[in-house]
């Protein structure tokens, strides 16, 4: 929601990241290891953001990265996890365990409907299913009632409508126009259910290429563009890229260590010295590292080992 | 031809799970579910070449994988697809009751068929936070019916304490099984039948009709009705004529090393499962 | 410069039209509306160029038609857009209130700007079934504000009887002003805050803010107060300013014929008015 | 909704129109002048299907016609009318006017909510708009209540299931897969609220080219295919050709002129004497209408010349 008319919004990860306000409800683009916008996420954690409140469906690195980076109040995820790649997720565990993040989480089709909701500008949607569970539990706001038409228990789901929705695009154009390709997971209803679209882009490409290629999402629906490449590193940003498993394998180690080894051994070497785009490339292995991504194009075979490193 | 072929429990768990599945039917895998993606696509390969085949969250319309990655929303998973949708369709699908099978686990499963994937402890002293449950929520009132599996169904032991992952009681619902804590899946007005079998690295077991709860029906070559017991916190009807499930060939054991050379049909085990083999 | 220049009603009209758009807003147009459609675009080329504007049900975003056909669902409406989006988006957006503006007319308008496009009669004895409002009854609820436009204001003289177009109460509401036959729209909690501007060949027409009819706010330069006054069933506002509109430049004239080169902008008229002619 | 795997879904005009029963609930696809599957309209008129509750949005010939043809015993839609091109429908009009027909119009959102209660398998949705209008009369069958989130009036409209949807798709292959040209109206909507789907397409391509090109429509949506080039004629169905002016106008003479008119001139001339699609497009043209109506193609003075004839 919201209606963006702006020729050009392109700004800055800095400028971006600094209209995000400590306990906005914020959805996170992507999911498990796939599209995550985790250079804005780095960047917030670099501003110190607190108290945000987590919204979407099934995650992983992001909100992991994000717990680790203390700017998490709440998680209305509805799982989180390095599946069986690697695990549990360390951090988001912690901040759980210890309370510092309240636990919210939601069923996927749950947080489908009260995007929809919100979309869709009506106050609730009615469901079947819920019932039985006791994620309604952790959501008081919900509410019951018999559906008029056939006299059956159904559930009322409040529109749920994030303060701003962080996405990674494939392509954007500067006036906002934006290129994402499947799989959406959850962006597109992000897009349209948020009252703010943070857009950080592979690549920013002309107005008439973004034209002639078709929008995924019209430019009146996003907020703000930021030029990103390599901006879902060490999730995948496919075509570009396929996802970083040797990152995320150091990643994992220090997380599990404890806060502290997260801080010292990941953080200080990956976020808070490291402000560019250029750096951060450099830091985790530079156009080698880029490159080797970059290699699922050649084949069933080199596919394969990029899942197996690490 | 009457060389003797070995076969892992891993292979042979794949088999199990892809048997409850049937031709002409929409099926879909959630997310943490290496098993189940490897056991849909085999199935769609052998006995199943109908079945509507979502494949995970990335939600491509019957993928053709060149092999399976150790995650579930990554374009190997839409490569030789049918069609794209998005997630959401899939479960309107469901809502409407009209996605007949999914597939879920959980650290701790009842003898309803509850799953508990949230947490050990309560919202407020949360002892171990697990994943969450995804889609299971909502596709486990909505399914037409879904498969349980567990690769943990092994008690633990630690000192003289016994870990199950066979409880009980789950400390947390997360997916519903045909008892609640909140009544009867037809007081609750739900959609689906929900689960018909469980299969887990001791045994595959489906649901007493009138009790509702877990009945084993079928063993390993390697494991009895005490091992089941045994590892159980609850105590399962045992079908009078159990016995051990039947054997694949070694072209389908084939397959299933063809479409997973990654191996991530292997990733949810405790290491010493994976020791165990079988003649065929 | 200096030149006479001749314009007929039906550009003025679109002028008029267009008027009420305003920059970096959304408009959209409904089905059988040749003059907004005329007007939308033209808005979009002169004082509105960051307007949002969907073209009718074929719900393209900005498009650049090479000239209107005489529907609104034609691929001739889709051509040279920014983007593709579908109709649902557009009502969606109208529901979350940010469609700042869309376009109705009727066979019977009434002094709180409620709209009969559905029938003359009643649903049981329907006299003459009208099209229908379409997308009408919801987005005048909903949009942030919308325009009248009716090119039958002129009442006609049959025998001794006149029939009015904006006439005393309708027979059927379709699409609803400020105060309909259920109630003023703050009690019925809508969305939107109704029609601001209605639009006829005889003048434009604001509301008052406080009885919620219309008010004649200008004339064209051959129309008069009393032309407005016998062929209006009901007693309109006069504003204390009443004028003659704003005449429109030659370029914005010249800016009309060349994108609409098929006329369809004159194809809502009773043949007699395409006669009015304007020197500027 | 509704589920359909069978590999060859190929049958006749025939055969397809036969299990469309009187008295069924019918999604008619496309809108206005365009894609609407007219041809298979003239079958159901040939084997002469009585009372059938036509739903949809804003449409025209497609209504006109069938209403005219006798086998419409309600009408659900929102609009039904030429626009300023014809102006009112005749048939319609009339088929309302001696009660022949039952007046069920709608409003295109409400249509859309109802039709997304089905997609998403819930009983009902909420709206805001409706209220005011007299349309609410037409539909006893809606439900008012306040919200339990806002306190606000709203109002529940139920799921709207149509027994079938026809729709007219570019291009089909023989396993039911799609492909459908923007814009599409409702037919999405139309095809996932409906529990029978029956497409008739302009072109049959093979199942490769199909996935190469990516379909609208997944195979399993899709109850049965007909191969059935011009089938939207006298509509539109681009990039094949435009609608055809000329013979709408002639339509309009009948039509106007009165009920025996129509049949004696028009649907005796067009519809019952016609079983083929060759034999329709001798009647109507030939190639030589054909190729007129697909040199919009050639510029914009040919598109234009298209509209004027008639």
């Amino acid at each position: 929601m919201g209606i963006y008319t702006e020729r050009d919004k392109l700004v800055t990860m800095e400028e971006a990241a600094s209209t995000i306000r400590d306990g906005d409800v914020v959805a996170i683009g992507g999911g498990l290891c796939m599209r995550e916008p985790i250079a804005m996420l780095r960047e917030l954690v670099r501003q110190g953001r607190r108290n945000l409140h987590i919204v979407g469906t099934a995650h992983g690195f992001d909100v992991d990265f994000a717990c680790g980076g203390g700017i998490v109040g709440a998680v209305e995820e509805t799982h989180v996890s390095f599946e069986q790649d690697f695990g549990l997720a360390p951090n988001y565990r912690r901040a759980c365990e210890t309370g510092q993040v309240r636990i919210k989480e939601n069923c996927c089709n749950t947080v489908i409907m009260q995007l929809r909701a919100s979309e869709f500008g009506v106050p609730f949607m009615p469901m079947r299913s819920i019932k039985g569970s006791d994620e309604i539990k952790l959501h008081p706001e919900f509410k019951s009632m018999i559906d008029p038409f056939t006299g059956k228990k159904i559930v009322l789901v409040p529109a749920l409508t994030p303060d701003v929705a962080i996405i990674h695009a494939q392509k954007a154009d500067i006036h906002g126009n934006l290129k994402i390709l499947p799989p959406y997971v959850a962006d597109v209803l992000f897009i349209r259910a948020s009252k703010r679209v943070i857009v950080t882009a592979e690549e920013i490409v002309s107005e008439e290429e973004m034209i002639e290629d078709g929008p995924t999402i019209p430019y009146y629906e996003t907020t703000a563009v930021v030029d990103a490449p390599f901006g879902a590193h060490p999730t995948s940003c496919y075509p570009y890229y396929a996802y970083d498993r040797e990152h995320i394998s150091e990643y994992m180690k220090s997380a599990k260590e404890g806060a502290d080894a997260f801080k010292n051994r990941y953080l200080d070497k990956y976020v808070y010295g490291v402000k560019s785009a250029e750096k951060y490339l450099e830091k985790v292995g530079g156009n080698v590292k880029r490159e080797r991504l970059a290699s699922w194009k050649e084949g069933r075979e080199r596919w394969m080992e990029l899942f197996t490193y690490g | 031809m009457g060389e003797k072929f070995e076969v892992g429990i891993d292979e042979l768990f794949v088999v199990n799970v892809a048997r409850t599945m049937r031709d002409r039917t929409t099926v879909f895998h959630g997310v943490s579910s290496p098993i189940p993606m490897v056991a849909m696509y085999y199935a769609k390969l052998t006995h199943a070449k109908d079945m509507v085949y979502f494949g995970g969250v990335s939600s491509a319309v019957d993928p053709n994988p060149p092999f399976f990655p150790p995650t579930t929303n990554d374009w190997v998973m839409i490569q030789g697809r049918t069609a794209m949708v998005t997630v959401d369709k899939i479960f309107d699908l469901a809502q409407r009751g009209e996605l007949d099978r999914s597939f879920f686990s959980g650290a701790q499963i009842d003898k309803y068929g509850n799953q508990n994937v949230s947490m050990i402890g309560s919202p407020d002293r949360c002892k171990v936070k697990l994943p969450g449950g995804a889609g299971g929520c909502n596709l486990s009132g909505d399914c037409v019916n879904y498969t349980i599996w567990t690769t943990r169904h092994r008690a633990q032991k630690k000192g003289d304490r016994k870990f199950f992952t066979l409880v009980n009681k789950c400390d947390f619902v997360t997916n519903v099984g045909h008892v609640t804590p909140y009544g009867r899946r037809e007081e609750l007005d739900l959609v689906g039948n929900g689960p018909d079998w469980v299969v887990t690295e001791l045994g595959v077991f489906d649901f007493d009709e009138l009790t509702k709860t877990m009945r084993l029906r079928y063993l390993y070559p390697d494991t009895t009705v005490n091992d089941v017991l045994d590892s159980t916190e609850f105590e399962p009807i045992i079908h009078p004529n159990v016995g051990v499930m039947e054997m694949p060939t070694r072209e389908e054991i084939e397959i299933i090393r063809r479409i997973d050379p990654l191996g991530i049909r292997k990733l949810e085990y405790p290491e010493q499962e994976l020791a165990r083999r079988f003649q065929i």
